[in-house]
């Protein structure tokens, strides 16, 4: 047991500290627009420095780094404050499932343009009435000639107004199993037949989009790994994601939690103290399962429980630290503030977005337990 | 001894439902709070007799108050009766303006007499006097024409704040009422936690019979139905103790304030704890603007902050017991 | 709305308000025997004034007194903190069935003896492996003769040592579906057949027992409200007994509250006064659910969703209470004292007992708020 | 990098587990704990090197810990450890004697030296060194010829409690170790508590799985099955913590003194909520006494009160930040 970085990480922390003193853009610009070409100069300045894919094997572009090292990079981005990446699900999601399930061609058209940011990616799964249940999904696709057509609705599709791409779930064969029907398909969304629609979400921001995709095509060399396959594709990234996942958001609240420490500075009301106590101590319980998530994946092993675990902690203690940025602010919480307003509301989502809480408990009961489905 | 509204009351409150769902049905709410539509009610409410419904009784305004919560009616009624519970001559629209910037504590403003500053000043656009209130517990009626009213941004878009700036002109109120009037207040406040509390409940049970997922209504599974019974467990609870504060402030006045600070403490989470289930309950789509949802949970969050919160007012019950 | 008593009510509370003065024998003595004595003269007493069975028809030799009369008792014994009962399920649940489903020959037989306490009574329901799931009990019945002979296992059968008739539910007809199979029986205990041990608890109290039933005989005389009827009649039972325990349990809340209060008082401690105050919040959030009850009952309907809550709610709030009077002991917690260590623990048991918490919410779910069922 | 015990822990780990599960089956437990049958394993437990393992290094001495407390040992190692790491040349049998009587601060004794009474002294009896604190800060080794040893009644069976009088004698100990030592102290209780909460999370999902209610095995109701995934969670979270926080006060002295007051009142939550949990899972038979869980139970109840309470860990790690 060591918690302590090897000589050759604590160089690479040093090296990456360095560079983003030196590459720091400072503050985000307001607006859309703005924010969007911001957030993909970060990432084209980044993956210039070769790191943007940093668990990517090099000959994709990426620096072939383990996983400890894309954890420091993401504690590093955190304690700097550094911007988002703008393709962060195609560098997370999108690249990963086309290394690990697509083609030769698949690798050559579509690897680089995700790592310099030229085309941005999103996310097509959900829809409005398969949220939990993602296998029951609806978006159809029936091949045309050398061509499926595309009809169908989708919901929650982080960045969909940048995205040149969409990894699309939609439904193959009606007839299977609803597991089995699906096929996991890359959309072009620059062609008529694929409209874009804000969602707004209680913070008033407009965060997601809807998705309505009406008779779009998609070439068949665009489906990735095999037709009626798509469910254990998507599946695979999606418990890449969660593992991942884990690191990121941990990151995320220990600057979130240093920010309402500096708020809180000499408070001596003890009940705010404890609960500010209570989250600093689950936000080492998440960091520390992270942890123990990089363990499993250095020893190669299949994600662990680490990664459900670590995104349910993680909901229960975000809501619990804004709720706590909120309720500091005592009858000033009845007004909008910079910061904690946002979050507050923000972080109601945290349980529901990239699987329920209700969900992940089942799958710690069923997969981790072992106890009966219900 | 019995538990039910009297017939004259549940006749109010039959009013109150029908006529908040002619004038207030939620696209309505949506247009005044969201879109900037003009909320032009005042004189119908002035007709049913609800602003002086403070000198009737305390069961029927918090009947009421229970049906301006479930309904969100961006009517500035609430902060007119806290007004006119702490200045019962009160001539016109008031409101009450309470916290200093920076306080905390409901009952003890630093303001030296009323020049200064107050936040969170609900409904300061058109009304005609401010209830301020000083330190030492002293109380004020300044007139609007001494008030300079800077809108603020507020958490519940149904009901605006300023921050309001009085220029020290004002006449001090006098009189030994100041004490159940801040009680009164309370139940009035809880009570409107109970109406969101009551109708997010039934939202949620009803969304739960709706929606399927993995072939079966999502409300056939106990992680949500069990969500459902502590939302209903905790409205009917908050209903009790609301219309227990109400009768005690009218009938019993050594229980009186305990029951109120009861009432505010436990309505208030009930409605917070409700609104942030239901939001459990309903997935993705509770968390799009569109669903009425958030704007129940943020008139939720902000009513709980109003007039003290569950905090300060248990901490109440406790020096009364300890 | 009107939360005062009546004239009559008034008056009722002050007769026995004073009677109660007058005859409290005092703290109850240490040792099985002498407690069980004790509790029999107190219900002796309570009977000779004609109180024992408050709300039973004077025809049976209750004093036919409203629920709020009934309600008003409780509160005064928990006031002055009158002993229990010694015939509490024979008086709250033995007697009303009899009532409402017994023969003539049954009232004329079981009735008196109740409420004089010279025949203790106690249940017959639970089985090991029939908790929840009450419906599915084993212990079976066979006709033989003008009697049935019983052989199966009960627990949780509290009083059992003391009782001379066990309100048994058993199977008569192990074809039908579960609920159609079984009868109500009255059985004696005094015989061959019926043995008796005591269940130590966690407390280390055997306030509970088993009882094992091996051959035991019961005349068809003692069946009650019908052979196969037996849910029926235990159901309604049932549900009389939680609407009315919620009453007495909120009763009791009240005592334990105000020596609690006796305890804390004057602490400076922020947390300790919250949970306190959410306690005193909550202990007359259980009060007015149990006037609500009152109120439905008045009124002649069937037993609202306060029975239920009430239940429910008291399991919590007495598990937070008790919790809170170990906590504030501080280090001295890891000592057993005279009154928390005790309560604590029983309290433990007080989200099983009954009805668990878990089964309340699923009646809320169902039968309150119409959401299908699991 | 590497968040896993290494092959000497683990052979330790396994050995422990092994030994405990031989010299301490539960009925063993029992008849110790219940009946007041003699516990004679110390000669053994000395050879096994348990004893100096604080000298070892804390990650080791947690790996052990833990094991004690999955077992509930009745063996008085875990306060001898105590007071071994608050004077290291203690020679026999010692523990710490820490609770002032009426104190509640486990970090500020009002005893003027080692002369007066100190509650809720475990494995008084037969200790030959009792570590007594005092006012400011002092401790002091009082041979056991200068105590006065009364049994108490411990809520845990399994660890006997006593009060003890002191009569002056003593020598005042010295040194800059009794900070960290307090807080492996307070490690070593916490790694007990992540052994009963994985021993009673274990024991609640397999009782899960075979108990049937309703024709389906209790374990496929969410509200079992969640609280079992919440058991679960809690443990391995707790596991974590203590796991860092015995590592840090060998390798990373800046944050070990904040992860150990993180691992106690982390642990010693999650054993009583896992424990608490599991009697609800369990229904009426983990609520007798014939049933293992209650030992369990009152051993979580109890460390958790030993040693600092969760409130007061919790107002460290504040200060810290704060």
């Amino acid at each position: 047991m060591d918690l302590t970085l090897s000589p050759a990480e604590e160089e690479f922390r040093d090296t990456l500290r360095a560079w983003i003193a030196d590459h720091h853009p400072g503050r985000e610009p307001d607006g859309d627009e703005a924010s969007f070409t911001f957030r993909r100069d970060w990432q084209r300045a980044l993956n210039e420095r070769g790191w943007a894919g940093l668990t990517w094997p090099t000959e994709y572009g990426g620096a072939g780094a383990t996983q400890i090292e894309q954890a420091i990079l993401f504690e590093e981005f955190a304690r700097a404050r550094a911007p988002q990446l703008a393709n962060v699900l195609g560098l997370t999601m999108g690249g990963p499932t086309v290394i690990a399930h697509g083609t030769d061609e698949q690798k050559e058209r579509f690897l680089a343009p995700i790592l310099s940011a030229d085309e941005i990616w999103c996310q097509g799964f959900s829809e409005p009435e398969s949220g939990s249940d993602l296998a029951s999904l609806k978006t159809k696709a029936v091949l045309d000639g050398d061509a499926y057509v595309v009809t169908g609705q989708k919901v929650w599709t982080t960045y969909a107004h940048h995205s040149k791409w969409c990894m699309l779930l939609a439904r193959t064969n009606p007839d299977a199993p609803k597991h089995r029907g699906l096929t996991y398909f890359l959309l072009d969304m620059e062609q008529d037949g694929v409209e874009v629609r804000p969602l707004v979400q209680i913070t008033g921001e407009a965060e997601f989009n809807e998705l309505f995709i009406d008779g779009a095509r998609i070439p068949v060399e665009n489906v990735v790994g095999g037709v009626d396959n798509g469910w254990r594709v998507a599946i695979t990234t999606l418990m890449h994601e969660r593992a991942g996942l884990a690191f990121a958001l941990q990151a995320r609240v220990q600057v979130a939690l240093s920010e309402l420490a500096d708020e809180l500075k000499g408070t001596k009301d003890p009940l705010i103290r404890q609960r500010f106590a209570q989250v600093a101590i689950e936000a080492q319980v998440l960091r520390l399962l992270a942890y123990r998530g990089l363990t499993s994946a250095a020893k190669g092993g299949e994600p662990g429980p680490e990664g459900s675990l670590g995104k349910w902690l993680w909901a229960d203690l975000n809501q619990a630290l804004t709720t706590l940025g909120l309720d500091a602010r005592g009858p000033a919480g009845q007004l909008v503030d910079d910061v904690w307003t946002y979050r507050f509301l923000r972080a109601r989502a945290n349980s529901i977005e990239g699987g329920t809480t209700e969900i992940l408990k089942n799958i710690v009961a069923e997969r981790v337990l072992g106890l009966p489905r219900a | 001894m019995n538990f039910e509204l009297t017939e004259d009351q549940r006749e109010i409150k039959r009013t109150a439902r029908d006529w908040l769902a002619a004038r207030y049905p939620i696209a309505r709410v949506r247009e005044i709070a969201l879109d900037g539509a003009a909320d032009d009610t005042w004189d119908e409410v002035v007709e049913l007799g609800w602003p002086e419904i403070t000198d009737f009784g305390m069961v029927e305004l918090a009947v009421v108050a229970e049906e301006l919560g479930a309904s969100l009616a961006p009517t500035p009624l609430a902060s007119h009766w806290a007004a006119r519970l702490l200045h019962p001559e009160l001539e016109g629209r008031g409101t009450v303006a309470m916290w200093d910037e920076g306080g905390t504590d409901p009952a003890a403003s630093t303001m030296d007499g009323p020049a200064g500053t107050k936040i969170a000043v609900p409904a300061a656009e058109g009304a005609d006097v401010f209830i301020v209130t000083a330190s030492g517990g002293r109380h004020f009626a300044v007139p609007s024409s001494a008030a300079t009213v800077e809108p603020a941004r507020a958490l519940d878009p149904t009901r605006p704040l300023s921050t309001v700036t009085f220029d020290g002109a004002g006449e001090e109120l006098s009189g030994d009422h100041f004490g159940r009037a801040w009680h009164a207040i309370a139940v009035a406040a809880a009570a409107e936690s109970v109406g969101v509390a009551a109708r997010v409940t039934a939202m949620s049970v009803q969304y739960a019979k709706e929606r399927k997922q993995f072939d079966r209504p999502i409300g056939s599974y106990q992680a949500v139905s069990h969500a459902c019974a502590q939302m209903f467990l905790e409205t009917e609870g908050a209903r009790n103790v609301v219309l227990w504060a109400a009768w005690a402030l009218d009938h019993d006045p050594d229980a009186a304030f305990m029951a109120a600070n009861s009432a505010k403490a436990y309505a208030s989470d009930a409605a917070v704890n409700v609104c942030r289930s239901a939001l459990q309950v309903h997935g993705g789509i509770g968390f799009t603007w569109e669903h009425d949802l958030h704007l129940f949970l943020k008139r939720a969050e902000a009513n709980a902050r109003a007039f003290g919160d569950s905090t300060w007012h248990r901490e109440q019950v406790a020096a009364a017991h300890l």
